[in-house]
């Protein structure tokens, strides 16, 4: 099918419950606007996609709703590009962003993340894996497209030391504006893999083509992908209550088993956190 | 309407003898080179002055300079009791507004030597334009006026056609309609008729005649002797930016008193 | 190639009716272009080839492009990307002929003012400018009128409630394509010849009347080919405004497939509205063209007409 | 300011040596014009006021600024982007004169063929275009040389080989620029005098050498300053070659920025390096101007004369 | 070198009496608007032809059909021995590349009415661009030929001005010495004073004058009678694209046989 959405839920909200301590811990000027503005990148499937209806779902909106609930304020789900996300932030326009942001040491240095999913990457290949690829080691010497400006790029970057002990040349980055530019480069032949989130790696695979386009190449040494990092909610440094707000929230979320119930509804429970953490990328 | 080449027109016939034009100690130069080294000429209501002169005498500049195309270095230009592009306040001149200006030229036809139509306007366009624009004429006069003047100027079935559809007689003559539409006190013709070929030199002096006729001030530059003897009230020559001599055409055509004036009428004729 | 035959003659020569009928008349045989021709037949064929195999490849899925052709979103995408466009070339065009009056005018005041315009809207990148108007509100959270470098404020507004993205996205595009219009309008006002405004400022007109009535329509004849680029241009910079999530057809059609990782169909799509938007441009600006040609030479056919005299020849050398 | 002041003076008029000494001298008081000079000191002073407060901005890092600025990385994109510039500007101008001819021509064929070229390149989105180009290969996975339509083939390649990212993004900014090249051109070419091809077939020249001796020289005038907007597009326009991971200024900004999140640093970075870039442009610009200008009208002083002429007139006023 | 106005040409002393343009039959039509109803004309090399008539008789046309610049629609018109445009093969007219055309063209030098020199090129480029870029004559010879030509049209010291600095009378001077650069055995003037102020004529005739003195072929069309009686060996008059009468100067000019003629010399005299 061509439109592959999760057919939006009922807003879950309504089945969650105030949580008080968290709700205590949101800063006035929240609880007075009554709603906090979330800067997502839609869409960026699973995280957040779009219905049928032009309506906002995906794990990252579910999971914001559910959190809304226990918080007790609207989440306003707002379109913003990726890459302007945290100039938006420091605008003013919106207050966090929800949008499977990569917890990195780097941007710690600007933002606070609320750990809520750990996931590695996986290599996306053409159906029926023409090259054979088994692991990144297979990569080496080969063009492989990457979204710029992502782990992903690092850590192949870093891989060149293993290749040359392989005895084979490094990777060959292709670095594009998009993920959806990598998987076209893959498909067109400019690269061999496209070296992506495993969550999208995983969407692409069942749905690009009607599932006919791709492969996932399954590393049985690494089944939750590479070099797992922490995904988490980003939001300003001197916003400290406002992180703490969150932080209950998603702990209290995760104990009541929302937060699992809406992992398994996107095939995602591989990648869940055990509790909710705070800046633990990075480390 | 604006019958002006059938009737005489109410400046001849209310104000004779009165100087519409003065012209005092005039001078102009561009960067180094003194072009008017100091002009004094007058021109009454009703009169028709021809200039003459070799080329490069200054003769377009002057007539640029009374309608304020070009400012003038020193002396003074009056037209119709009025200072030319500048206001006397406390005894000292100040510029004055280009709204101003353009008020002022209103009262002051000017044609080309080579006819400066509007080329993407039709010629009746080119007509009504300032009327309309200008003027504020209602656009149903300003048509009539100009039929009536394309009329008179033998150009009745042009009406339609484009600058580029017309020959070069026909568009001086259009030029002449157009400066007359605005229905100026006088009239400054730069060497109307020597963009032309001689055949259609004619049709263009016919109709300079009609408005002479008609008590039309005018100042025109020609090399049209003919025109001059016939027409003019009195004939200017001017050489190197003075007035070498001026007077009645017979006076100056006929029997010259200058050498250089002797010498540039047998080259002409 | 019907071109090559020897067949094809020349449009009939002189009526034989008119003048001494015709022992003499000049029947030549028409110079042959057989490399035309054959370049033609080639670039055509290349064409057609290329739009086959695309239209048969099998890697473009066609009931995708069917789908979305005229879905809802797309065409919501699609009027607005429209109305940007029309909205910022109308506003641009005003501002741009005054930031050419003032290059123009001999004010050095205003001259200046106006080349450095130029040269900061010109110099900078478009998307930079995008981005420093949708995020003025990081540089300032709030706007206030006032007297600068005192404490005097008139107003105090916040930056994100006065200038909402779409507000952004006009200004943005707004302020940097009047730099390039400024240029355009420039060259046209210099290609007008000065006895134009002599003879109007000698008929009494102002300057302001002298410009619009005669200046500018005449300066029209060579502005309007590259405003057409222009205008052109700019319905397709309006995707840079997805910066600031404002979402106008190439903005839509990219978060579609996104989702549904039909990259290349929707770039299909797009390329379809674009081209047909270009193509509804293009009529105006071709009778404007001819308007404002009026009186400059004479005009050829239409292209309808052309068509015509081209098949009758075709159908004449066959 | 100084404009507003009384004792501003028109430069000396004619000098009292020649002619009459100047009794009746025309002193007159300048038409002053105060609503311009308030104008343009209030641009200056939000200029003024925007350029401080953008640099004292707390958001802003001047450090990262300095560190960027000349970064190997950067000045390596920016070395690409000039060279891109370049290369595509020359290709595609070589190839918008032949359309643009082709436009021209009486032949209907190569008439049709140069519309149908405009209409795509110009209808279509860069964007497209590159993606195209860049991933021709998704479309054909080889090129082959033959005859169409049938199974013989010369020669059959690799498309991924035998277009590299770099080539594609040349051949994609080539093809399109060209388009709108061919417009500006023809607009150029309309505006040249019919009587100068007939002197140059009088003086029996051929089509081709009145074509670069003369007709083209004239229609410069009319087509530099669009031709400029061009040049300054394209620098900014190679940044969508990202799509293809070429990387060139803007692309080289972006990366460093996502990784270490300064994007408004960076955006700065870039914008210096291409005001720069567009300020160094426009000097041949105006060169080249005022030399296809010469014969057309009197030239005015360059801005460097203009300047000490501004200087001087303040000076004297004070 | 190209001393064309100072010594007779080869072309008189050689080749009296040869026909250099034969002209049987001429005819052309604009649409529906047949301009030239065939027209029989012979220039011998050496000759001078004026061309007179009224307005839109067709004389600018015939002109241009000579050089081929509008192509006939019947007749012949042979230059020099050659079909002009055309080439016969089989009992068939053939059109001609361009570059042929080009070729046959270097014979013909034309003036125009509106001068028409190239803007952009100084006085001196105006007359080297055919030399060198068509002629292929070195760059040095072409430069001295253009200075001597600039001499002999009274210009030397305007070698470097672009036409914008030139008077009319001077731009048509520059006008002829680029015709001549390429060293034609035939010239057409297209009424080439008749753009000018009657003061600059003189110069211009002048020029003629002493080139067909030196023994060039000359076809002038003009209304200046003067230059027609001193110097045509003949004076050809047409009206509505016919020839009504042609012969002698003094007998065309001074006595002509038809009332048509007659009725056009009272008109421009
Ligand atoms: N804008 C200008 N800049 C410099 N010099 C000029 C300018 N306009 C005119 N001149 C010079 O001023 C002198 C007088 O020019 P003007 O046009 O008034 O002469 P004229 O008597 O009308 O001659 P003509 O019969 O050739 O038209 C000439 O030497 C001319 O070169
Ligand atoms: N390109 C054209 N299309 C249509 N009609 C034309 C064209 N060129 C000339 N004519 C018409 O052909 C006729 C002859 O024109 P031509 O220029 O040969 O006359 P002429 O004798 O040179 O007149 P003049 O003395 O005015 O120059 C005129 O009626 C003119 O309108
Ligand atoms: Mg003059
Ligand atoms: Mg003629």
């Amino acid at each position: 099918t061509d439109e592959p959405v999760a057919a939006g839920t009922p807003a879950p909200e309504h089945s969650v419950e105030v949580d008080s301590a968290a709700a205590a811990a949101l800063p006035a000027k929240y609880k007075d606007a009554g709603a906090i503005n979330v800067a997502a990148d839609m869409p960026n499937p699973p995280m957040e996609m779009l219905d049928k209806n032009n309506n906002p779902t995906g794990l990252d909106y579910d999971l914001s709703q559910a959190m809304g609930g226990k918080l007790g304020v609207k989440f306003n789900f707002q379109q913003q590009a990726f890459d302007t996300a945290i100039p938006s932030l420091q605008a003013g326009k919106h207050d966090i962003i929800f949008a499977g942001m990569n917890d990195t040491a780097e941007r710690q240095k600007v933002l606070n993340f609320v750990d809520y999913f750990h996931a590695g990457f996986k290599i996306l290949v053409n159906a029926s894996n023409p090259e054979g690829i088994g692991s990144i080691i297979d990569l080496c010497g080969k063009p492989v497209a990457v979204q710029k400006a992502t782990v992903q790029v690092e850590y192949l970057v870093s891989f060149a030391q293993k290749c040359s002990d392989a005895g084979k040349p490094p990777i060959e980055l292709v670095q594009l504006p998009t993920e959806l530019d990598a998987q076209t480069a893959v498909r067109s032949g400019k690269a061999v893999a496209d070296v992506v989130d495993a969550s999208v790696a995983a969407y692409a695979a069942a749905t690009a083509g009607d599932g006919k386009l791709f492969e996932l190449v399954k590393d049985p040494e690494f089944p939750n992908g590479y070099n797992p990092v922490y995904t988490g909610i980003g939001l300003l440094k001197e916003n400290q209550d406002l992180t703490e707000a969150l932080h209950l929230a998603l702990q209290s979320l995760i104990e009541d088993g929302t937060y699992t119930r809406l992992m398994e509804k996107y095939d995602l429970a591989d990648f869940a956190v055990t509790e909710a953490g705070v800046n633990n990328g990075g480390k | 309407m604006n019958p002006v080449l059938e009737s005489p027109s109410p400046v001849r016939t209310d104000e004779i003898r009165r100087p519409l034009v003065q012209a005092q100690g005039v001078r102009k130069s561009y960067g180094p080179i003194q072009v008017l080294k100091g002009i004094d000429l007058q021109v009454d209501a009703g009169q028709v002055m021809c200039l003459l002169g070799p080329s490069g005498s200054g003769k377009s500049t002057f007539l640029r300079c009374i309608n304020h195309l070009e400012r003038i270095d020193g002396g003074r230009i009056n037209f119709d009791g009025e200072l030319i592009g500048y206001a006397q306040r406390n005894g000292k001149l100040h510029e004055m507004k280009p709204r101003e200006v353009a008020r002022q030229r209103r009262g002051i036809g000017m044609v080309f030597q080579r006819f400066n139509l509007f080329p993407h306007l039709t010629a009746l366009e080119n007509i009504i334009a300032a009327p309309i624009g200008i003027r504020k004429v209602p656009k149903a006069q300003a048509v009539a006026q100009a039929h009536a003047l394309l009329e008179q100027v033998g150009l009745g079935d042009k009406a339609g056609l484009h600058p580029a559809k017309l020959s070069g007689g026909q568009q001086q003559r259009v030029a002449i309609a157009r400066a007359l539409a605005m229905e100026p006190k006088l009239m400054l013709f730069d060497e109307p008729t020597s963009a032309l070929d001689p055949e259609l030199v004619g049709d263009v002096l016919d109709v300079m005649q009609k408005l002479a006729a008609s008590g039309m001030t005018m100042i025109v530059v020609t090399h049209e002797i003919g025109f001059a003897r016939n027409v003019a009230d009195e004939v200017v020559f001017m050489d190197a930016g003075i007035v070498v001599e001026s007077g009645a055409p017979a006076k100056v055509l006929g029997n010259p008193s200058h050498e250089r004036t002797r010498a540039f009428l047998e080259n002409v004729i | 190639m019907a071109g090559n035959s020897t067949a094809l003659r020349q449009p009939a020569p002189a009526q034989p009716e008119a003048g001494e009928p015709g022992a003499h008349d000049i029947v030549a045989v028409p110079l042959r272009h057989p490399g035309r021709w054959v370049l033609a037949s080639l670039i055509l064929l290349v064409l057609l080839g290329v739009a086959t195999s695309l239209w048969r490849n099998p890697n473009i899925d066609h009931p995708t492009i069917a789908k979305y052709l005229f879905s809802d979103r797309i065409v919501a995408g699609a009027v607005l990307t429209v109305a940007l466009t029309i909205l910022t070339m109308v506003l641009s065009t005003i501002l741009g002929i005054v930031l050419a009056l003032m290059r123009l005018s001999a004010n050095p005041v205003l001259n200046s003012v106006a080349w450095l315009y130029v040269w900061i809207f010109r110099g900078t990148p478009l998307l930079v400018q995008i981005v420093f108007w949708g995020y003025l509100g990081l540089l300032y959270k709030q706007l206030s009128l006032g007297v600068p470098f005192t404490e005097f404020t008139v107003f105090t507004v916040d930056t994100n409630a006065l200038i909402p993205a779409f507000v952004a996205g006009v200004i943005a595009l707004t302020t940097n394509q009047a730099a390039y219009t400024a240029e355009i309008v420039r060259a046209g006002m210099l290609s007008v010849d000065q006895g134009q405004k002599e003879a109007c400022y000698s008929l009494g007109m102002t300057p302001l009347f002298t410009l619009f009535k005669v200046e500018l329509p005449q300066a029209m004849r060579v502005i309007i080919p590259p405003m057409g680029n222009e205008t052109i241009s700019m319905l397709k910079d309006t995707a840079l405004l997805s910066l600031i999530a404002v979402a106008e057809l190439y903005t839509v059609a990219a978060r579609i497939s996104s989702q549904n990782l039909h990259q290349v169909e929707l770039l299909i799509v797009v390329s379809i509205w674009y081209l047909a938007l270009t193509s509804i441009l293009s009529v105006p600006q071709y009778y404007l063209e001819r308007h404002y040609g009026r009186g400059s030479r004479t005009l050829g056919p239409t292209p309808i007409g052309r068509a015509v005299a081209l098949a009758n020849r075709v159908r004449r050398s066959k």
